[in-house]
């Protein structure tokens, strides 16, 4: 046993840290937020260089995986960077194309998953059947190709247009009820497994992504209490606000190996994955949420507005919490952990 | 010891009940931080004055009805029930209005409160500085004397309102001088928002929304009919507000009997019934919202009304908080929901008010300090540094 | 509408609070631990001659009541001394015997209750089917009738003897199976009803007990946390401990009208008062739960032993937020508070 | 990254389970904070020894079987799992064996870990005073200087075990003098319990079984030998030891993963399928124990091994305490029964384990003073009085 990141894993979370650290993100969430693309794609772009999205894609369809140890390792600098756009919903497709071409049906992998690895097609998914899936898509309006997974799901569609943006607690998600035609492009109960591995896989992408949340807001919070003052002394010297970082950092320092114990068990293929996926995403979940309310109250009036940036986070923290399954949800999934 | 009301108590409530459900507007106002929604919601305030329901508590005289506290809790229960709108006169009625009816001139009053209670004017708060958060004493905006009057220079931040309101209330440091505590020497003055040397910049809460603004101030005329209580003592008229601020007054216990009846039918709509898990939460809320609600009774009836404005405050901000957060746990991938576009579902409007909620905790002085305060005044533990 | 205690109650409160001030209670409790009565039953003779177990039971049986607000008055200085014994049982059975009188069955209240209210007997309830109720019955060793209502519960026994005596996570809480004979001293859906009714007052009671229970663990954290000095400064300068100690008092304070709005409802026989009582018995409990939570932690190492005096509340607290409905069986009774 | 076992250490694991199978006593046996049960347990800790089991981490020489850290985690999970007994060694092993493989001879290693791997000499602690809890640095008692050795004065208290247990370390002041920081100047040594000189007054915890005990030391003998490290070095020693107190040594992961499987077991069986409201407690709790498996897995692979001991403390403190608060309140009235009387059902001995777990906050320096140093050391905020 190692459960432990190897060297090249580091390094991959490194470079992918450099560059988004680089990008200023901040700048791309607010320009996403307003319907103005240009910016987030260009980050987009560079992940995709980075090899970010064949992670869960097949050698056979273009990509590298699946690697979920590595999914983990690039979803929590997603974000720690705030990251905008369909990045966990491109893990959601992938997964699903994959399986369905492992259950003999690859038309739909061969079409989509080589030209999602190279960035070439950004695709999202709307799986209202699945565990913990939304009816909305998020950023279907940026997407080449939007997935649907309707009824039991045992109907796959490909949406031929969407409703009107929906804005959420988390500015740069922009979501929107797909609007799919009457002909599905797979069916069955291949489709509804499919589905739920899909979802999984959301759910533990999530789980890293919202990990990464977390540790960005505690890191800024910290940054920011040791040097404001209030009452003559920084604010970071008030053993008040010095417990509830202590407890914030508690909670993220263990929800990360959940995350990793998570990404071991899909990458066997284990049956109780789904358990571990649960888990990892409902104490992520909640770590960054405890880390968003501390940094929120800690930042006092300034951490209220949405010009500081801070409030990137604190909204990805809350809408990443309920997306793919909200930490009750999951918990429910969680009692045969140890069977 | 009973919780019945008299005869009369009972046709008031009926009164105002059906008021209300004649006048609440049956479609939710537009957010009171839009321009559009700032001036619905004042057209309302209008609507309410017209009925004379703007301000049930204050004296006939100035467009009250004289009622009693416990009256004002009954008409608050019955507003929240009925759907009605948020009140954009809030911080005028809640705040300026006790100061003045503690403080002010006869004078003052007559002039400023049944515009305020019309709506005809709508007050900002402006006491905080970039400087000067939780810690209001080291206040810098300044008040220096000229004749009749008083000039007004500094800056001041966070002034809920203040991007679409008319005047606003303010401390400013009037008699600085050696040997001076940094809470003395401050002034309480009143000046309008499109005043000569006024300039305000709204700013975006969380969901972009101008919920505040910074207010910067050069050498602002204020004559002295607009100076409340004496000069140079103003902290303790801000502070007799700071009551009411966090007190009861601002946040009535009807808010939240009537947000946990909308938690309870949102669980039962919204979760599997034979999932409970959320259900303690659901119930905890339900439990606490009525908590707060006895207590304003025992308040009516003589018990611990206003002397304890701390503990209420971490109450109610804890519980709006726990309110909104059960309700987007329970809505799952729609809590994220910020509000609706095109033909969408509004989900209940809980996201805004979440977003609300958010900054119950921080603002009003800072549940930091509120428990240092329960801490130190009422269980007598000892002062110290804070960190 | 006048929420609050009239003259003569405030002044009931203050005279049996001096009464149990002077009265030595930590003594009476661990002689009570031991099995040694004695000095208990001084203080439960003082009780009844103050009136205090015929609160509980109508005029025409000797009482002075129903009266739920002196129930609530006399309970909350109960739970403030730490007084032994089973005087919550005795408002169980004394509204158990008077609804069967309600109901054309006056035989047992007639026998009985004259001599509750009068201290010339000591009597205890098993109610294992009604809703909190349990199969133990405490202090059964003590009592001249220990009643058990069964089955619905539609049968009402006067136990012959009980089993061993269980020890307790607080010392002076003595429980013990009782054992029936074959005959029932009353039967039918009167006694599942009056069962219920017992239950629900016995919850009530419970409610106003564990409260003073949590006011005298704040109290006397304060006051140890006031001059134990670490640090060379007092304990409760530190901020931590101050907020803590806050957060007890805020629960406490709300805790208080909820328990009297219980006793308000139980006084008109409103059909909501159940759930009145489930709230009151679950945010007292709670409050106290915390309020001893925090004591233990801050008085540290000798908060933990058993021959220091916090021992007796603390455990208390613990032992109260079971009985008669844990806060969960209790929440799950709130939801209709408002309807 | 993976987490199977090599086939070396499956067959550890299996050959630990199978000689568990075989040995763990059916009945649970009676509490060793009993005199009873004491002896039990010090008899347990002879057969545990006999199959090398004690301490496999320890080196073959002093008994044990030179395990890593991983397979002592794997030991422990199939401990836990067993039911097996609570190590009445702990203290010994635990902190004690750390601090000798650390800092002390080589003779004192060979002298003394045999018999503490046997259950022969059962070690108590000695460290705080009556008023030196948290604050360790105001240490009292003192090491006078003598032929041959020392000469211990003072009262040492809080010493778990100490009411039947054979020997005792602890901190004592040797240096004191002007200019010395107060945490200079310590040494620490170890003394027998039945030593002339020694009074020994057993404690009663909250269920009246002495759990700890007072030590008064009057002018007590201590040969050179029996110093760990430099005389006037203790501060450093002890440190050292702190670690081992609060992090994974102990209290490894196997206890609490084997007490969420209990917990979901009594789930199972005491609560309404239909009513979840307790499930997400239970459920929190077997999240709460796999992340503590799997940090230590981490620890193992060269991960926070021992660098983050407060963290570990704080979790592993309160996820206890979590999973007994949730079983008693799975219990319900059930919940309060603290032991069997005559032919009553234990109850899982949850009660008593939920006595135990109240203290975790408290001991290896209270929770408090664990996340000032989260804060401080972790975060790098600053440092301060803590007032």
């Amino acid at each position: 046993m190692k459960f432990a990141l190897d060297d090249e894993q580091l390094e991959f979370g490194r470079t992918l840290g450099r560059m988004l650290g680089a990008a200023d993100t901040p700048s791309s969430v607010r320009a996403w937020a307003r319907g103005d693309h240009g910016p987030g794609l260009a980050v987009w772009e560079r992940l995709a260089r980075a090899g970010v999205f064949g992670l869960a894609v097949p050698e056979a369809f273009g990509g590298a995986g699946p690697l979920p140890v590595e999914v983990a390792v690039a979803f929590t600098e997603l974000g720690r960077y705030a990251v905008p756009g369909p990045a966990v919903e491109t893990v959601a497709v992938s997964v699903l194309l994959a399986r369905l071409a492992e259950a003999g049906r690859p038309v739909l992998a061969e079409a989509w998953l080589p030209r999602v690895c190279d960035g070439g097609a950004r695709v999202t998914a709307a799986l209202p059947g699945a565990p913990g899936g939304s009816p909305y898509a998020l950023d279907a309006d940026v997407c080449d190709g939007v997935f649907v997974a309707a009824g039991g799901p045992d109907d796959l569609f490909l949406a031929t247009g969407h409703g009107p943006v929906q804005p959420s607690l988390d500015p740069a998600r922009r979501l929107a009820l797909p609007r799919c035609g009457a002909e599905p492009v797979a069916a069955g109960r291949a489709v509804r497994e499919a589905a739920r591995h899909a979802a999984d896989w959301a759910a533990f992408a999530a789980a890293a992504q919202v990990l990464g949340v977390g540790l960005a807001l505690l890191e800024r919070t910290v940054g920011y209490v040791r040097q404001r003052k209030q009452f003559g002394v920084p604010v970071g010297a008030f053993q008040a606000v010095k417990h509830r970082l202590a407890d914030v950092r508690v909670g993220l320092e263990f929800a990360g190996p959940l995350v990793y114990g998570a990404a071991v068990a899909l990458a066997a293929g284990a049956p109780g994955a789904r358990a571990e996926v649960a888990a990892a995403k409902a104490a992520a979940s909640d770590a960054a949420y405890a880390a968003a309310r501390a940094a929120l109250q800690l930042h006092g009036a300034i951490g209220y507005t949405a010009e500081y940036d801070l409030s990137l986070w604190l909204g990805k923290a809350r809408a990443l919490r309920s997306a793919w399954g909200t930490p009750a949800d999951c918990r429910a999934r969680t009692l045969d952990l140890f069977s | 010891m009973d919780l019945d009301l008299t005869p009369e108590q009972e046709a008031f409530r009926s009164e105002a009940r059906a008021w209300l459900a004649g006048h609440v507007p049956r479609a939710p106002l537009p957010s009171l931080e839009t321009e559009e929604g700032f001036a619905e919601h004042r057209a309302w305030e209008r609507t309410l004055h017209a009925g004379r329901w703007s301000a049930v508590d204050w004296p006939a005289a100035y467009g009250g009805r004289g009622c009693s506290f416990l009256e004002w809790l009954v008409f608050e229960e019955e507003y929240w029930a009925a759907g009605a709108p948020a009140r954009v006169s809030q911080n005028g009625i809640g705040l300026l209005a006790p100061t003045l009816l503690g403080h002010g001139t006869e004078e003052q009053r007559a002039r400023i409160l049944p515009a305020m209670a019309s709506g005809e004017t709508v007050w900002a708060q402006a006491w905080s500085e970039p400087e000067a958060g939780s810690d209001l004493a080291s206040l810098r905006s300044v008040a220096v004397r000229t004749a009749g009057g008083w000039l007004l220079s500094g800056q001041k931040t966070w002034s809920s309102r203040a991007a679409f309101a008319d005047r606003a209330f303010g401390l400013f440091r009037s008699h600085a001088g050696a040997g001076r505590r940094p809470h003395e020497g401050l002034t309480c003055a009143l000046f309008a928002l499109d005043a000569e040397g006024v300039q305000v910049r709204p700013i975006g809460r969380l969901d972009g929304r101008p919920a505040f603004a910074e207010i910067f101030l050069d050498e602002v005329f204020v004559p002295d009919r607009d100076v409340v209580g004496t000069p140079g003592d103003g902290w303790r008229v801000a502070m007799s507000t700071a009551g009411s601020e966090r007190g009861l007054a601002l946040r009535s216990p009807g808010r939240y009997v009537a947000a946990a009846r909308r938690l309870v039918a949102l669980w039962r709509a919204a979760a599997d019934p034979g999932d409970t898990a959320l259900r303690d939460r659901v119930a905890d809320a339900v439990v606490r919202a009525r908590a707060y609600q006895l207590y304003g009774y025992a308040c009516a009836a003589g018990g611990p009304r206003g002397a304890e404005p701390s503990l209420t405050k971490l109450f109610w901000s804890e519980l709006d908080l726990a309110l909104h957060e059960t309700a987007l746990d329970l809505l799952g991938p729609y809590g994220e929901l910020a509000g609706p576009a095109g033909d969408a579902p509004a989900h209940g409007g809980w996201a805004e008010g979440y977003v609300f909620a958010l900054a119950g905790p921080v603002y009003a002085g800072t549940n930091e300090i509120q428990r240092d305060i329960v801490a130190e005044r009422l269980l007598g533990l000892p002062k110290g540094r804070r960190a």
